[in-house]
């Protein structure tokens, strides 16, 4: 059978190129980097030219890049970093709604232990206000965190102004790339901390990085040996840290948005064309390239993918019934939807291997399964 | 596909039985709600005590769709006293078994088949099952 | 060169039956194991094979099974887990003077965030003396934590008595048993928590795994998504789970003790013999039948790795000089080796592929070096 | 190796210059200590201001094998104020750089010579080296 993977944003293939980069660390140079002796040095000198390639990728310098066990990691180093490391001087954090839950349940964590976290608001596209970011800063706030772009609805955030609000008031600004790195551009955006993870951009999983600029202040998350310059501890994954750093090169050499941002387009008319009484969810252009997610009303986000997954093609929604809860994602309720709407969200994410074909593939499976479904359902 | 679902399940969710609406029913019932992204509703056709006919329509996950459809097949043709007494472990077994987080689609079979039941004996005796609650009401109803 | 190493204890190479195993998630299975779609679905099959296998190692049933990223978060995540899930109880902790510093550094941390901990002190063989343990638990006491075997003198600690201890109290123990997995046989060892890494028995690096007993009471270190049954979150590293599960099973038909056994004692007989003026750090038989832990008096160890490394010869030392600290380690000191015997430290270990040409070379290699370093040295 | 030294620290470690003890020298020097795991010892030879011979032991890492080697090539034959003006950063360039958490041993080379010194002018004009203070006194003195 047929099979058209429409899931890159929930993880990407490993890249042929980078998991040949990764072999010879697993049995040859399989040393560990703080050993003095040549299998040490030679695996600590592996991991350093990852370090500049993935400080690349983003303009920083290599000694600004901490390796991680991926975006959450990352992620839950920033928050806790800094909220452990600055507490003295206040206990506000100020974040979005629409966050990865990688950030909201640090946060949530946090809120336990005498924080207290404000969440913006979002409009009906996704988009944080910056305005609403400074009117919420206090002499107490001692970070923001917000989300470079949206996971589930691929919405860009207006990071630069709102990096520049958090500079001029002196608060640290974090953002989560995970969702943006290797797939569009990325300079640093005047953020104290960026957080990355491999395997969104066709790099192995169980890997990922914190950029941290230099003079932050902060604590460490991962407590024990004196690695990644005592920022955080523990055994370097060395084929991880050289295939990420391999996915960043490549990255940088190859990002396909103009592609992509086309295939996009024309799977979103197609959609529209086909299929009566849906809603793309997201902004038009403020968007991911690879992005599309749209909500079919009257059906259920699971039923949509279970048909999809019968006729090989991989794809995913923000329905309670996908994610082991009960409430829809608290992104779309974020934006507006009503529930049953979140409900029969469809979110299908384009990769370097998403053809023309599998685009037409979809737009012809696709229909009748709504309608199918749409024949058993009792909304109307 | 080796996914959450076992083949009866599959089997029903990919074809479901008694699919559809019966017009001027015997009794109608609804449960679930959007909230938690469930919605089922039944139709029933009695005579003599017995249900000679069901349909119902159901928004929500694999598992509602199913359900929905083992619990009809389980309760055509059979007296009012054998409906009442199907239970969501009897539907969720017949299916081979459930995913735990999926169980309370379970319930919601068991309750569309009580609440349509409820309507019935209202619009024929003028009062419902006795202490028949469904766990949560619909937001919207959609009687004809 | 001949090249030998000697170093297993810091890590050993990826076993390639480990690696076969690995290789289809990177590009072939390489889905989400979140994901409902088909791509997910045979990863999250994957990754449960992988737990049912690492749980057998240890007579653990498979929903007892965390994966991590390592040994260090493992014993940072049973360590916070249980210190911030139970402060209520108290807020005191027992440790010993020689744990990890994945586990003393995290007590440091809480110890900074209002925690006591307690460090029961060690013989001069690096035995921990229970009835010291029992000693120090109050009703404030929330967490004992000591490790199995001790990873540079190699001392393995009477866990089942102290675990014994500790239950009888009602306090949650926790041992990191980084060195001992997969080397030689565990049993649950009656504790709540273990901490194990995989790349310390031919396993990868950056994956390791948490042991929680049922019903033990902790909050999770990761936060995010609801991956690990809620307990990790954070995309699962499925290549490396994968290859953690294969070790675990290479390991539990294949503990090479009697082997290793023999080598060491030839080892330690051939050192003392040939090299005047050495000791023995660690206990003479209560010892990982791969540790080899010698000081040489006079000289100093990091001259002795380079020198041995110039020759081909892996191995490691708990010299100052190496961890880039101005202390030599914590643990040659907690046994009471005055500092300049501390710095004269060699740690020889050995593993799967180590032979007896090895060994007859490292015993040809060492003392010509030893002699030479003892006549530039100024102490006698 | 491609380890923590360069190619002229390695050089020096290896094959180190004026290793060895004079046998009644003019002047002892030794710094460092056994806790901090490097001890340094420098006996000198001094004619007409000049130090005409020096030789020293180490018990230490790489880097402070190597800075002490370099030290003593570096000074021999030189005036005593030459010695004097040596300081840490000469002997670490001339290795052609130390990793950042090795310049103390270049800071205990430089101290070495100088105790050494300070020692001979003790022994010929009463006072030493006019504010002059190794890092951290030795725990124990092998003085012959
Ligand atoms: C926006 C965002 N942040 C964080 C994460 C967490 O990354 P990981 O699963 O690699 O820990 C993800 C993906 O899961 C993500 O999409
Ligand atoms: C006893 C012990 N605990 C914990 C660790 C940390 O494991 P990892 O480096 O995999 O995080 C190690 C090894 O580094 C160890 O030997």
């Amino acid at each position: 059978m047929k099979r058209v993977y429409l899931d890159y944003a929930a993880t990407t293939p490993t890249h042929p190129d980078v998991l040949a980069e990764m072999q010879p660390y697993f049995f040859l140079k399989f040393g560990n980097p703080s050993s003095i002796h040549q299998f040490g040095q030679e695996a600590k000198a592996a991991i350093e030219t990852a370090r500049e390639k993935t400080a690349k990728l983003i303009g920083a310098s290599a000694d600004e890049i901490v390796f991680t066990s991926g975006g959450t990691e990352s992620d839950n180093f920033a928050i806790e970093g800094i909220a452990f490391a600055n507490e003295k001087k206040g206990k506000h954090i100020i974040t979005s709604k629409i966050e990865h839950h990688a950030v909201s349940e640090c946060c949530e964590f946090l809120a336990k232990r005498g924080f207290t976290i404000t969440h913006i608001p979002v409009d009906k596209f996704g988009l944080v206000d910056p305005e609403d970011v400074k009117k919420t800063i206090t002499d107490k706030t001692i970070l923001i965190s917000i989300m470079h772009a949206n996971n589930e609805i691929g919405t860009i955030e207006p990071i630069a102004e709102i990096a520049g609000i958090a500079k001029e008031k002196g608060v640290y600004f974090h953002t989560d790339a995970v969702q943006t790195a290797g797939h569009i551009p990325i300079n640093k955006l005047n953020a104290d901390l960026i957080s990355f993870s491999a395997h969104k951009f066709y790099g192995p999983k169980g890997i990922g990085a914190l950029y941290i600029k230099k003079g932050t202040r902060m604590v460490s998350f991962l407590h024990g040996g004196a690695q990644e310059k005592n920022r955080r501890a523990s055994t370097e994954n060395v084929p991880g840290i050289v295939g990420m750093g391999k996915a960043c090169e490549l990255a940088q050499n190859d990002m396909a948005i103009e592609k992509e941002t086309i295939l996009r387009d024309k799977l979103i008319k197609g959609l529209f064309d086909q299929i009566p009484e849906i809603v793309l969810n997201g902004h038009p252009t403020l968007r991911l390239p690879n992005n599309v997610n749209i909500s079919i009303k009257h059906i259920e986000g699971e039923s949509i993918l279970i048909n999809l997954d019968l006729m090989g093609i991989a794809a995913s929604s923000g329905s309670a019934c996908t994610s082991g809860s009960l409430d829809p994602s608290h992104v779309l309720m974020a934006i507006g939807l009503a529930h049953e709407v979140a409900h029969g969200s469809l979110r299908l994410t384009l990769g370097k291997y998403t053809t023309d074909d599998d685009i037409i593939y979809l737009l012809e499976t696709l229909p009748p399964i709504v309608k199918k479904l749409r024949a058993m359902s009792p909304l109307k | 596909m080796a996914g959450p679902y076992s083949e009866k399940v599959m089997d029903h969710f990919m074809h479901p039985r008694n699919v559809g609406v019966i017009e001027n029913p015997d009794g109608i019932g609804q449960v679930g709600n959007p909230v938690c992204g469930d919605i089922m509703k039944m139709y029933i056709n009695v005579k003599d005590n017995v249900i000679t006919d069901i349909k119902f329509q159901t928004f929500g996950c694999g598992a509602a769709i199913s359900t929905s459809s083992m619990a009809t097949e389980m309760i055509k043709g059979k007296s009012l006293n054998d409906a009442l007494a199907l239970t969501n472990k009897a539907v969720a077994e017949a299916l081979g078994g459930l995913p735990a987080v999926k169980m309370h689609c379970s319930v919601l079979a068991e309750e569309a088949v009580k609440s349509a039941i409820d309507d019935y004996l209202k619009k024929t005796t003028g009062t419902g099952l006795p202490g028949f609650k469904p766990h949560e009401e619909p937001l919207e109803k959609h009687e004809h």
